[in-house]
């Protein structure tokens, strides 16, 4: 093993597998697990579907009914929508930006850590009887400490900050990676789109959770230890709940579709053999998404009876917002139009299902949007349809395209096209024969969440047309499952770059070694793979006794400093477990969150504490700043 | 069917239906075009020049944004119309429990005031305004056939003004989940002739009628002497409770249990005996009564016109 | 791979101060979402006192003397931190240990003082919506406290025992960063909490 | 020390799970007692005297309170104490025209058959019998609620405060300590 793979190596075995700092490997393991919730927040759907296939059916009963949906809800989103754009990020942006890992490893692997434990909670605590009953968003006083017994909502509220924390971390890293650590020459105008969109992503995280962070402390503390923010009689308000709650919702939502943007720019340029049209409009677009995001969470409330003016308002911000979105929609379908004949691989499907998808979605919403037409269609299932439109549409759909896209990166071997189509067809005929009649069922008067109806209202046959869709779904996603199994026991290697597209993940091997590339190559074109001479340089000397990659500068990517990583270690597992203990405790007892900060200091010290003999190596190696200044004025002349 | 936004029996809820059409024909519009570019994309030979692309895509956003206005101002108009407030309404106060309604019709004298659960009669083509409350926790007000919805909420008062055009029967449903029962919580919206109205609200003022036969009078008794009474309350006799429905007409209601059950004799009996059978979760606990109990009070409560 | 130019990087610096250093955009980060759950916490605070029609709706405001001491060690404790940063940046390591150490004597004086605070509030979280965020608001800015307290007094134990690299200095160097925000962060909220129900009621 | 990790990660599941499932359960409809003939029979009981159950046949069918583990039944309790104006004598638990209930004194005995027979037969100086009034299910709820008042119940299946005006500190209010004696 040559020196650099020696530094670069995880230890064997378990304490190995615990300690990894390698962005891959908790990528990978970040990406499974996501997948694992949406399959089981899928079977609750299902369970779901069967028990309104018929009127007055007996299957379920309203309180375990209850519990499916909310879990179901609380699952697809938090567990699942928003962690698998995060772990795909946390694995491809550092390939993407040509760096060698993320910024924080050791802050990243405690994310992970910290949101398997907040999901495998979720799931136990359903299994006990203990799941959420009162919807993903979890109103208050339905969820308060009256109407909602027991401590269902408190381990919801602790779910919340379980993804929280997990989902700030990976915001943190990614805005890091993506601004300090790109290869020399990646200017701004050069990133990647899709690093382009999870940097956006990012700063919506930053700036939305900490409103829910809020609302689910303050109701954590109303249930336990009897604080007065959402009780009506002692001055409190039940609309601030909605208020906190939907300032974060509604760029969540937005948190989840815009990564699936970035991924859509990613893979139809590659089948259209050609850079994607208007490239600095689709930033713009970009940017304006995550500003309106935060301009029109209102729309969620139309029916309590805020004044109209200020309603309207949001309408015109709701409706607004389609806007970029379409603006991206047109580019790529501009791409297409411009590009070489395209060659329809599965990726390139999912991408094309998106576009039939998600265009009635994003109608729809508009629909929605306008507080007239709102009040006909709040909380009904012509919003169910809605939603799944937009999101399985606007963000399954694009995600499948990824997968099927990155596998190879991923694990080295590609995913059957065969089995692909089946995956596909049987997903979009499912999804369209499980999710359209909701419109109209919407429009006959269903109302969200009821779990039976009666056979008078006359919404029984859409409803057993809807579970043949959702059994149809649930037989592509046992495809999907085949596919990805079969597919990993295949003896032939994928080539570097199978579907030889232009971005510098594409430029290392499939899987990447551990150090992602031997030379961190030079680029000065936003396409790097496609330009004639590839890469026009590289970046050699960086030291190999420990684990080092190039800090460049934000705005034009020149090489600024050498960024010692930490090494692996086990500490963040620790820290995880310790704030896992807390919080859950903190769930019977307050004092479990002043005894239980106790661990957490200590797992935390231990973490930053350095290591004596990591330290003279580094000390070995090290060059402070003033001395190397000269030297990073001549790189700059070399390089201009 | 007669809970349909698309099938409107009030001027408002036709104002929000022509409004939805309008919507939906710009939006198939749209969608057509859209999915046509892109499958002419797809599908062409040879490649369109970059130049008239990056024009078309402009023009496209052009016209998309003078959509989403047009869009967005006829909202905003049709929003005026629909919150006009309406000149000498009927003005009933609705309150909105853990799975029924609670309604009183608010009227100058208090001695006018009718109290009733989970039947909204109002006359054909006046203007009805509702002042909504919730009691417990927060539901949603939604007759589709007459008017969008509006929530109830614990400590505010909301507005919402009904207009039934013609006579008829308009179920309705709580469409914010409130709890075990939120799928069993409808109401229905009787739309009557104004003379017939106020009969009905006339006969509403009286107290319950007496006991014709000796069996209701035993059932009387019966209803007086267990759990009943602590919940319900009856005109006329000493039956107060205030936390369940008002009984003291509940044989002219159109459903039983909050429109779970059509009002027959053999349903309230089966009510009755085991309301956890038909809505389990419901506030209302099981009688232990003996059978002939049971259909002595069930002939009694029958009788409350 | 053939003779391709190539870019040494070999002799750069191996840290750097300021934005250059990857640590900087993550206490940045740390300061942007906390900064949201203040600023979004002072919201509701005002968001409550609109509903009301008296406020504070039962008792009287909090008293002044504690919070406005408090600010001012607050303030004080800015010196220290300030000098320590600069300290850092000339990587000095006795000046560093002399003013991380007069932070925690701040630091500690703070802590006392806030503990008195809590006394002083004349309300209790659980008498209604205006106790509960008072104390919310208070509690917040407390736990910062503690952690950044907890924070520096680790980092200055390591300045004494080492092992010591030219990094650790960046690292005092964003901590005081941390610091100014927790310092700063104080503004607004003494401000809600102190002045707001008495001069703006 | 991994490898004991998975029966040890099962026991805890399992006692987590055991407490979890009681507190839990939502339980709608008990099977329908004996008839409600309830006769109130004049009992020798004094106040102040020696609590035992009352004379004649105890009402309570069961020994032990069904609902003392069950989160749900509880907070059922706390809002029938409300609708059937139990608050008009005993207000929120510190007692006005009826005793107190919050501390552990008790005239006629604070075990759960006693307070269960004390409600359904009614007792002097104001009682009334709720016998044929509340069906026995809600009589348990209540008692499980009233012992609840007092601390005597596990602290986390104790009601959170109600949405209401606040008149005391609710009984999950965790930060006092468990001195019932103490009515504030």
């Amino acid at each position: 093993m040559s020196q650099i793979e020696q530094t670069w190596a995880d230890a064997p075995g378990l304490k190995g597998w615990l300690s990894t700092m390698d962005h891959k490997r908790v990528g990978v393991r970040f990406v499974v697990t996501t997948l694992v919730f949406f399959a089981l927040a899928g079977l609750l759907a299902a369970v779901m579907r069967l028990q309104l296939a018929r009127a007055d059916n007996h299957l379920v009963g309203p309180d375990l009914y209850n519990q499916l949906f909310s879990v179901h809800g609380t699952a697809m989103m938090f567990l699942f929508a928003v962690p698998v754009m995060e772990a795909v990020a946390l694995y491809l942006i550092p390939l993407m930006v040509g760096t060698r890992a993320v910024a924080f490893p050791r802050l990243n692997a405690y994310g992970y850590w910290l949101f398997l434990f907040g999901g495998v909670m979720l799931f136990v605590v359903f299994a006990l009887n203990i799941g959420p009953e009162a919807g993903w968003f979890n109103y208050v006083p339905l969820s308060g400490p009256e109407f909602s017994a027991g401590k269902r909502s408190d381990f919801w509220a602790q779910l919340i900050t379980f993804t929280e924390v997990s989902a700030l971390i990976g915001a943190i890293v990614i805005i890091t990676t993506a601004f300090k650590m790109r290869a020399p020459g990646m200017t701004l105008a050069r990133m990647p789109l899709f690093v382009w969109a999870m940097v956006v992503t990012a700063f919506m995280i930053v700036f939305a959770m900490p409103s829910v962070m809020l609302a689910s402390t303050f109701l954590i503390t109303d249930r336990l230890i009897s604080t007065q923010f959402y009780n009506p009689a002692e001055g409190g308000d039940v609309l601030l709940w909605q208020h906190l709650f939907w300032f974060f919702g509604h760029p969540e939502v937005y948190i989840i579709f815009v990564p699936a943007l970035g991924m859509i720019s990613e893979i139809l340029p590659t089948f259209a053999r050609r850079r994607v049209v208007g490239y600095a409009a689709m930033v713009i677009a970009l940017v304006a998404i995550a500003f309106l995001s935060f301009g029109l969470w209102v729309h969620h409330m139309f029916t309590t009876g805020l004044p109209p003016l200020g309603m309207s308002f949001f309408t015109a911000a709701s409706i607004m917002i389609a806007l970029p979105t379409g603006l991206q929609i047109f580019c790529w379908i501009a791409t297409l139009a411009t590009g070489k004949r395209v060659q329809f691989a599965t990726p390139l499907l999912f991408v094309i299902g998106f576009f039939f998808i998600f265009i009635i979605g994003g109608l729809t919403g508009v629909m929605l949007g306008a507080t007239t037409l709102d009040s006909q269609l709040h909380d009904s299932y012509f919003v169910v349809a809605h939603l799944h439109y937009v999101l399985i549409g606007g963000a399954v759909f694009p995600l499948f395209g990824g997968f099927y896209y990155w596998f190879p990166k991923l694990t080295g071997r590609m995913l059957s096209e065969r089995a692909g189509r089946w995956n596909f067809w049987l997903f979009f005929i499912g999804f369209n024969v499980a999710f359209f009649p909701m419109h109209i069922l919407g429009l006959q008067g269903m109302p969200r969440r009821v779990y039976t109806y009666s056979a008078a209202s006359g919404w029984e046959n859409l409803n057993l047309l809807s579970t043949v869709g959702a059994v149809t779904i649930a037989v592509s996603m046992l495809v999907f499952l085949v596919n990805v199994v079969v597919s990993m026991r295949r003896r032939e290697r994928a080539p570097d770059n199978p579907w030889n597209a232009s971005g510098l993940e594409w430029a290392t091997s499939c899987p990447p070694p551990a150090y992602n590339f031997m030379a961190i190559p030079v680029v000065n074109s936003r396409t790097p793979l496609w330009e004639k001479e590839f890469p026009v340089a590289e970046v050699t000397g960086l030291p190999e006794i420990l684990r080092t990659t190039l800090v460049t500068r934000l705005h034009d990517a020149e090489p600024d400093h050498v960024a010692i990583l930490p090494s692996p270690s086990i500490w963040p597992f620790l820290a995880a477990l310790a704030t896992t203990v807390m919080f859950i405790g903190s769930v019977f007892t307050p004092w479990a969150m002043v005894w239980g900060a106790v661990p957490v200091a200590i797992t935390l010290i231990g973490w930053f504490w350095p290591d004596k003999e990591e330290t003279a190596r580094m000390l070995s190696i090290e060059v402070k700043p003033p001395e190397g200044e000269a030297r990073v004025e001549a790189l700059r002349e070399v390089l201009s | 069917m007669n809970h349909e936004v698309l099938a409107p029996a009030g001027p408002l809820s036709s104002q929000i239906a022509q409004l939805f059409w309008i919507f939906v024909g710009v939006a198939a519009v749209v969608y057509l075009v859209v999915i046509g570019f892109l499958v002419a994309a797809l599908r062409r030979r040879n490649e369109a020049n970059a130049r008239t692309a990056v024009r078309a895509v402009s023009v496209a956003v052009g016209i998309t944004s003078v959509i989403l206005l047009g869009l967005g101002l006829s909202d905003f108009f049709a929003q005026r119309v629909i919150a006009a407030t309406p000149k000498d309404p009927l003005r009933v106060r609705v309150t909105a429990h853990q799975w029924w309604w609670e309604i009183e019709y608010s009227d100058g004298q208090p001695s006018r005031r009718v109290r009733t659960a989970n039947e909204l009669r109002i006359p054909t083509q006046r203007p009805v305004e509702l002042e909504l409350t919730a009691d417990d926790v927060i539901h949603s007000f939604w007759v589709p056939s007459l008017q969008g919805k509006k929530d109830l909420l614990p400590g505010y008062t909301t507005r919402l003004d009904l207009v039934a055009s013609r006579p008829g029967v308009y179920e309705g449903q709580c469409a914010e989940f409130c709890g075990f029962q939120h799928a069993h919580m409808s109401i229905d919206v009787i739309a009557l002739d104004p003379e017939e109205y106020s009969r009905w609200y006339d006969a509403q003022l009286a107290s319950a009628p007496e006991p014709s036969d000796p069996v209701a009078l035993h059932g009387r008794e019966v209803f007086m002497g267990s759990t009943c009474v602590m919940c319900h309350n009856i005109q006329g006799t000493d039956a107060s409770g205030s936390v369940g429905p008002d009984l003291t007409h509940v044989a002219g209601r159109r459903r039983l249990a909050a429109g779970t059950l059509p009002n027959t004799l053999v349903n309230l009996a089966g009510w009755i005996r085991d309301p956890q059978a038909v809505k389990p979760g419901t506030r209302m606990p099981a009688t232990q009564l003996s059978g002939e109990d049971l259909a002595a009070l069930t002939t009694y409560l029958s009788e409350l016109r | 791979m053939s003779a391709r130019s190539t870019i040494d990087v070999s002799r750069l610096p191996t840290y750097a101060f300021g934005h250059r250093s990857l640590m900087w955009w993550a206490t940045m980060g740390m300061i942007a979402i906390e900064g949201t759950v203040f600023a979004i916490a002072i919201v509701a605070y005002f968001y409550l006192r609109g509903l009301s029609d008296a406020w504070p709706p039962s008792s009287a405001a909090p008293d002044l003397l504690y919070g406005t001491l408090n600010t001012v060690i607050l303030l004080v404790s800015g010196i220290p931190n300030h000098l320590a940063a600069r300290a850092a940046e000339r990587e000095d390591l006795r000046s560093v240990r002399l003013w991380m150490v007069s932070c925690l004597a701040l630091g500690v004086a703070f802590q006392a003082v806030r503990a008195l605070e809590y006394l002083t509030l004349n309300t209790h979280w659980t008498q209604n919506a205006y106790g509960s965020i008072v104390f919310a608001l208070l509690t917040l800015h407390t736990v910062h406290m503690i952690t950044d307290f907890i924070d520096t007094a680790v980092l200055t134990v390591l300045m004494f025992t080492g092992p010591l690299s030219g990094r650790r200095y960046v690292d005092v160097n964003e901590n005081a960063d941390y610091w100014w925000f927790v310092v700063a962060a104080w503004i607004p909220i003494y401000f809600t909490i102190y002045l707001v129900p008495r001069f703006f009621p | 020390m991994f490898s004991r990790f998975p029966e040890l990660a099962a026991v805890l599941l399992a006692v987590a799970g055991v407490a979890g499932c009681e507190r839990e359960q939502r339980r709608f409809s008990e099977p329908a007692g004996d008839s409600l003939t309830i006769t109130t029979p004049l009992s020798d009981i004094k106040a102040g005297g020696p609590a035992q159950v009352a004379a004649g046949q105890s009402q309570a069918a069961t020994g032990e309170s069904p609902y003392d583990e069950n989160a749900f039944a509880i907070s059922e309790g706390q809002r029938l104490y409300e609708w059937f104006n139990c608050s008009g004598c005993h207000a929120h638990g510190g007692g006005a025209m009826g005793p107190a209930l919050m501390d552990d004194q008790w005239l006629y005995g604070g075990a759960p058959d006693q307070i269960y027979s004390t409600i359904v037969q009614g007792r002097p100086n104001g009682m009334p019998s709720f016998g044929a009034r509340i069906p026995r299910q809600q009589v348990w709820q209540l008692v499980a609620y009233v012992r609840s008042l007092s601390g005597q119940l596990r602290k986390d299946v104790e009601p959170g405060r109600p949405d209401a005006m606040q008149m005391r500190p609710a009984p999950s209010q965790t930060l006092e300590p468990r001195n019932p004696g103490s009515t504030r």
